[in-house]
């Protein structure tokens, strides 16, 4: 997966948790759940979105990983 | 003949807007069924019907009526037909065999009782709090003379657990308003302070042995699959709900009344603003697994404004979870005509002493706000201690 | 007038003002009636004041009185406050008994008053009962238990008779003999319709005397406590008597004639001392003027008492139904 | 523990209350030289005195009536009336004074009277003295109606009747008389406005009170045996009647059989089931039934006044009927 499909996927799962969440005034190293305002239910959805869709799995222990863009598009695309 | 009337899905509910109807007339409706949107000032509802037969006169849309003005009228079994549906139906005249095709493949135990399922109320309670349709119930009845007792509906539950939920479907534009809803809360929350003199207590939870049991569950399961901490909470309460039935319940007509099951009402907070508290039915009952099932469903729905009417109408006491980014505690105020709201603050590591020792251990703020005139500190000390000694071991949750 | 008994001035004046005071009550009565301010059954008394105010004026404070639903004039000579009395007639939660009661029940534990009684000799058994208390309890204390010849053919009658002679008991029964169970005739109800006779079959001292003369009644009270309050025995003293008026407020009175009520308020017992105590210069125009004066604006506060009462608070309805604790009882 | 009679039980009762409380005293029909027509006063005359042990003329009417007054002018009496079928003579002064003063009066008198009388069938008596009649006295406001059913209830109930303010009548099963039942001296006291549990179970109620909660024990017994765990309730006091234990069993077993020996219709146990489906109809998962007394007058033949009369096989079916499976 490369990074342009990862913020494809983002975008996608995004919308199914905060339709109305703008990725395109997030800073890549900006704490999406402070962004976005998102519940530990919503980052949940997100890690189950982001493992369905790229086929990585996602160890919980990770999550701190993917608080941010940056940080998604290195764990999904290495 | 009967009647479908705009439900009360609240006390402070006193007028609904019927937005769509998810039957059309001439349809057979039964018992727990959705059949219509209505907007209320809490958003758009999904109101079941708790009456069996055939629908017809269906109310227009989009005329907001007070609570208990007929929507809709329902023939029950054993009621000619309207003329009206005669008139437009003249294959279902040629055809005089069975109306009720969809009751059951089985001839059913008591051929007297087709058009009317035989089910104690105590089953049929149970059904509808577990969405369970009473078609799939009909000549499954191990009670007397076949009538469908406890035992069924859970059979059926176990059996089937997705059949067996009533299927909604909308395409109606949801959402709350959220000027109404802040209007809302306003009442109830106004109602609330001025007659319930409300007492606080506060507590601070070890979360170290469920913080720890939590990882361990996760780190084995994929992440759909994972709980979270919030669920810990939810059984934790549910289990200590079960000793204190007095914090469970409502304040109506002078006096305390206990609710027939343990179905907290969880806070979810909507974007955009405002809250809603809708039911989890029978917590203390359902396992982790399931009850995350049912928080990430009433979660996810609350949100998408598709709520069920018996959700909002059946909390028996509110439980709010600010949550991992939230505020260190929270002194909640009393959803009228329950008696308690506790509140979980964020879990974030403290010095703290065990064994004598100093050491780090990850703590949690519990707090009880509660109905004076039901109960007193000494009880919601109780309640509180009981929920922390449930996240002690919480592989018996 | 008798001339057993000796009565002093102030003694005659008591027995005029008692029975003054218990006519124009329920005159006053019979109005608000009329103008549907009392409600219910309503017995009036008219006629046989002779016979409470006699007896009363044998008895002392302490002493237990029980009475039938035909009571009001036992109730005020008894000594219950005639502002609570009315008070009760118009249903006030101010009245003796906080309008539960009524015409019918009223009661008054403080001055011993066991009431009203409305069920036919459902008083007697109960007196018994107090009789027994005051002997073991109230050593000279004297119950008077009034209930009408009516009552004489209830198997209560013969049970308590039975029972307080068989005990020894300090009771007076006092039978109000006015001729007529509502309609029935005593002749055409009891085979033995002397009534004072019954008392020999069980042993009961008992005497018969006339109603209408308050002196007598009082003197033959008199004799019959004196016996009770030294131990010996319960006693049957039944007064001859006549209500003038109909059983209740009204009925039509088929069952005798108006020549039979004429000739016996030729009888009546206020009348008769009044004429006594002017004629025997026992009392002044002046003192009786000044005597129903008195009554008069003693009925009209009561009124003005009652009228000015409140209902009881509806939340109340079930207060009372069951007792938290025993009232003390009132020890001589 | 010792084991006594419930006979013994209500005579221990009844010499501790004259003891305790020289106001006290018994009267009744044959209360003392007699020894009472059950025997449960047996002895107390030569111990306490013909004042205090006081035989009565056949007087139900006034004796009753003289037991209202006695406790109006502050003495403590213990009426014995010798079979509830006799009561009816003494039912005026029981209903119209005992029930009806404290609230005709306003709040002025408290009638503190106990009366003991005896109940049931099942000794052959027949029709006049075998009748369950405390169903009817539970009608009455301003009364309270107990039915001792174990030793330790026969013991004790008397001192807390007789410590009541108000009118209390005692029903005292014929049966129950002879049976033997173990006695904790450590309990001293009991009280008078709960039901109890006399047996725990999860499948249903059976809800019952005098002769018939042994009836309902060996019932549980035998359905246990099958695999039917029942919870009994011993209603203990029939006015005012504890509900919520009863609805609080019910919410737990969601079954519930009403097992009384009066006869059904307008009875006690009527008014149980209609508050059950008042306060917990959707609790229940099959119908409300009854077990009750045939609606006859109770005949004298052995062979007919058991069957008129609840028995433990009635109870097992109609339970069984409740709870097992269809088919």
């Amino acid at each position: 997966m490369d990074k342009d499909e990862v913020m494809a996927l983002v975008g996608k799962v995004l919308a199914g948790i905060a339709p109305e969440a703008d990725l395109a005034g997030v800073g890549d190293d900006e704490d999406l759940r402070a962004a976005l305002d998102l519940d530990s239910m919503d980052f949940l959805n997100l890690i189950i979105g982001l493992s369905q869709g790229s086929g990585v799995a996602i160890a919980e222990k990770d999550y701190p990983r993917l608080f941010t863009l940056q940080g998604i598009r290195d764990y999904l695309s290495a | 003949m009967a009647d479908f009337l705009m439900p009360s899905l609240g006390a402070d509910m006193e007028t609904g807007k019927l937005v769509q109807w998810l039957v059309k007339p001439g349809d057979r409706v039964k018992f727990g069924d959705v059949v219509a949107v209505v907007e209320t000032h809490k958003g758009a509802i999904d109101v079941e019907i708790f009456l069996d037969g055939v629908i017809d006169n269906l109310a227009p849309l989009d005329q907001e009526v007070p609570v208990g003005t007929v929507l809709a009228t329902v023939r029950q079994s054993g009621e000619t037909a309207a003329p009206a549906v005669a008139a437009v139906a003249p294959a279902a005249v040629a055809a005089p065999v069975p109306v009720i095709t969809e009751v059951s493949a089985e001839p059913a135990r008591s051929a007297a009782n087709v058009g009317r399922i035989r089910i104690s109320p105590a089953a049929r309670q149970r059904a509808q709090q577990l969405g369970v349709e009473l078609a799939a119930l009909a000549g499954r009845g191990t009670g007397e003379g076949g009538a469908v007792c406890l035992r069924d509906v859970e059979a059926a539950v176990s059996r089937h657990p997705a059949e067996a939920t009533a299927a909604t479907g909308s395409d109606v534009h949801r959402g709350f308003d959220p000027a109404q809803m802040r209007q809302a809360i306003a009442a109830a929350m106004g109602r609330s302070k001025r007659e319930i003199p409300h007492y606080y207590l506060t507590d601070s939870i070890d979360f170290g042995a469920a913080a720890q049991w939590l990882a361990a569950w996760n780190a084995e399961r994929p992440p759909e699959q994972r709980l979270l901490p919030a669920v810990l909470l939810l059984k934790a309460c549910a289990r200590a709900l079960l000793a204190y039935p007095q914090f469970n319940g409502f304040y109506e007509d002078g006096g305390f009344r206990a609710a027939a099951g343990i179905h907290p009402g969880w806070a979810v907070s909507l974007r955009g603003g405002g809250l809603v508290a809708p039911a989890i039915h029978d917590a203390d009952r359902q396992t982790l697994p399931q009850l995350m099932t049912a928080m990430r469903d009433l979660v996810q729905r609350a949100r998408a404004g598709s709520l069920r009417s018996s959700e909002l109408a059946d909390p028996s006491i509110t439980l709010t979870n600010l949550g991992e980014r939230g505020a260190e505690s929270v002194l909640g105020v009393i959803y009228p005509p329950q008696v308690a709201i506790i509140g979980f603050g964020r879990v974030q590591p403290r010095p703290w002493v065990v064994d004598g020792q100093l050491a780090v251990r990850p703590l949690l703020n519990v707090s009880l706000a509660a109905d004076h005139r039901v109960t007193d500190g000494h009880l919601g000390g109780q309640l509180l201690a009981g929920i922390g000694d449930a996240l002690q071991h919480p592989d018996t949750l | 007038m008798s001339d057993k008994l000796h009565l002093d001035r102030a003694g005659l004046h008591r027995l005029y003002r008692e029975m003054q005071r218990i006519r124009r009550f329920e005159a006053r009565c019979v109005a608000l009636y009329q103008a549907q301010q009392i409600r219910g059954f309503l017995h009036l008394y008219d006629g046989q004041e002779a016979v409470a105010v006699g007896v009363m004026s044998a008895l002392d404070a302490g002493d237990a009185v029980l009475a039938t639903y035909r009571e009001h004039g036992h109730a005020l000579a008894k000594g219950v406050p005639m502002d609570a009395l009315m008070a009760e007639m118009l249903g006030k939660e101010q009245g003796c008994c906080r309008g539960r009661g009524g015409s019918m029940h009223l009661f008054d534990q403080s001055r011993r008053f066991y009431g009203g009684n409305a069920i036919v000799g459902g008083g007697l058994p109960l007196a018994v009962g107090i009789a027994m208390a005051d002997k073991a309890l109230r050593p000279g204390a004297v119950t008077a238990c009034f209930f009408g010849e009516g009552a004489v053919a209830e198997g209560a009658f013969h049970e308590s008779l039975n029972l307080a002679a068989l005990w020894q008991l300090p009771l007076l029964f006092v039978c109000e003999n006015n001729l007529y169970a509502m309609g029935v005739p005593l002749a055409e109800s009891d085979a033995q319709p002397e009534v004072y006779r019954k008392g020999a079959a069980y042993r009961v001292a008992a005497a018969q005397v006339d109603g209408m003369d308050p002196v007598k009644v009082a003197a033959a009270a008199r004799l019959a406590v004196a016996e009770l309050r030294v131990g010996r025995g319960p006693y049957l003293l039944e007064c001859r008597t006549y209500r003038y008026r109909a059983h209740s407020m009204f009925d039509t009175q088929a069952y005798r004639g108006k020549d039979e009520v004429d000739k016996w308020r030729q009888l009546d017992p206020i009348a008769r001392l009044q004429d006594w105590l002017l004629a025997n210069r026992q009392i002044s125009a002046e003192e009786l003027a000044g005597i129903d004066a008195g009554i008069g604006a003693e009925i009209d506060a009561a009124v003005a008492f009652a009228e000015a009462g409140t209902p009881e608070p509806l939340a109340e309805l079930t207060r009372f139904v069951l007792m938290d604790s025993v009232v003390q009882e009132q020890t001589p | 523990m010792s084991t006594i009679t419930y006979r013994e039980a209500c005579r221990q009762a009844i010499r501790a209350a004259l003891q305790a409380d020289p106001r006290c005293f018994v009267m009744g029909e044959d209360v003392g030289r007699y020894g009472g027509c059950y025997g449960v006063t047996k002895g107390l005359l030569e111990e306490f005195g013909p004042q205090r042990i006081r035989d009565t003329p056949l007087a139900e009417n006034g004796i009753a009536g003289a037991g209202v007054g006695a406790a109006l002018a502050g003495l403590r009496p213990i009426v014995e009336i010798m079979t509830c079928n006799f009561s009816l003579l003494a039912l005026d002064q029981i209903m119209n004074n005992a029930a009806s003063l404290a609230h005709m009066s306003g709040g002025q008198f408290a009638v503190p009277l106990v009366i003991r009388m005896a109940t049931g069938g099942g000794r052959q008596l027949a029709a006049q003295h075998s009748h369950s009649l405390e169903g009817w006295y539970a009608h009455i406001p301003g009364l309270k109606v107990l039915v001792p059913a174990t030793v330790e209830d026969a013991r004790h109930m008397l001192a807390a009747a007789l410590a009541d303010p108000n009118p209390v009548l005692i029903f005292e099963h014929i049966v129950l008389y002879n049976a033997e039942g173990e006695l904790d001296e450590a309990v001293s006291a009991v009280d008078i406005e709960h039901a109890k549990v006399r047996r725990s179970g999860t499948d249903i109620s059976l809800v019952t009170y005098g002769n018939s909660l042994p009836k309902c024990l060996a019932a549980a017994d035998e359905l246990a045996t099958a695999g039917i765990q029942a919870e009994v309730i011993d209603l203990r006091v029939l006015r005012p009647l504890d509900s919520a234990t009863v609805i609080a069993s019910v919410r737990r077993t969601h079954r519930c059989l009403i097992v009384d020996e009066g006869w059904r219709s307008g009875s006690i146990s009527a008014e149980i089931a209609a508050r059950v489906a008042d306060e917990a109809l959707y609790e229940l998962d099959a119908p409300l039934r009854r077990v009750c007394s045939a609606e006859v007058p109770v005949p004298y033949a052995a062979h007919m006044e058991a069957a008129a009369l609840p028995q433990v096989a009635d109870i097992v079916a109609a339970a069984r009927a409740l709870v097992s499976p269809a088919g």
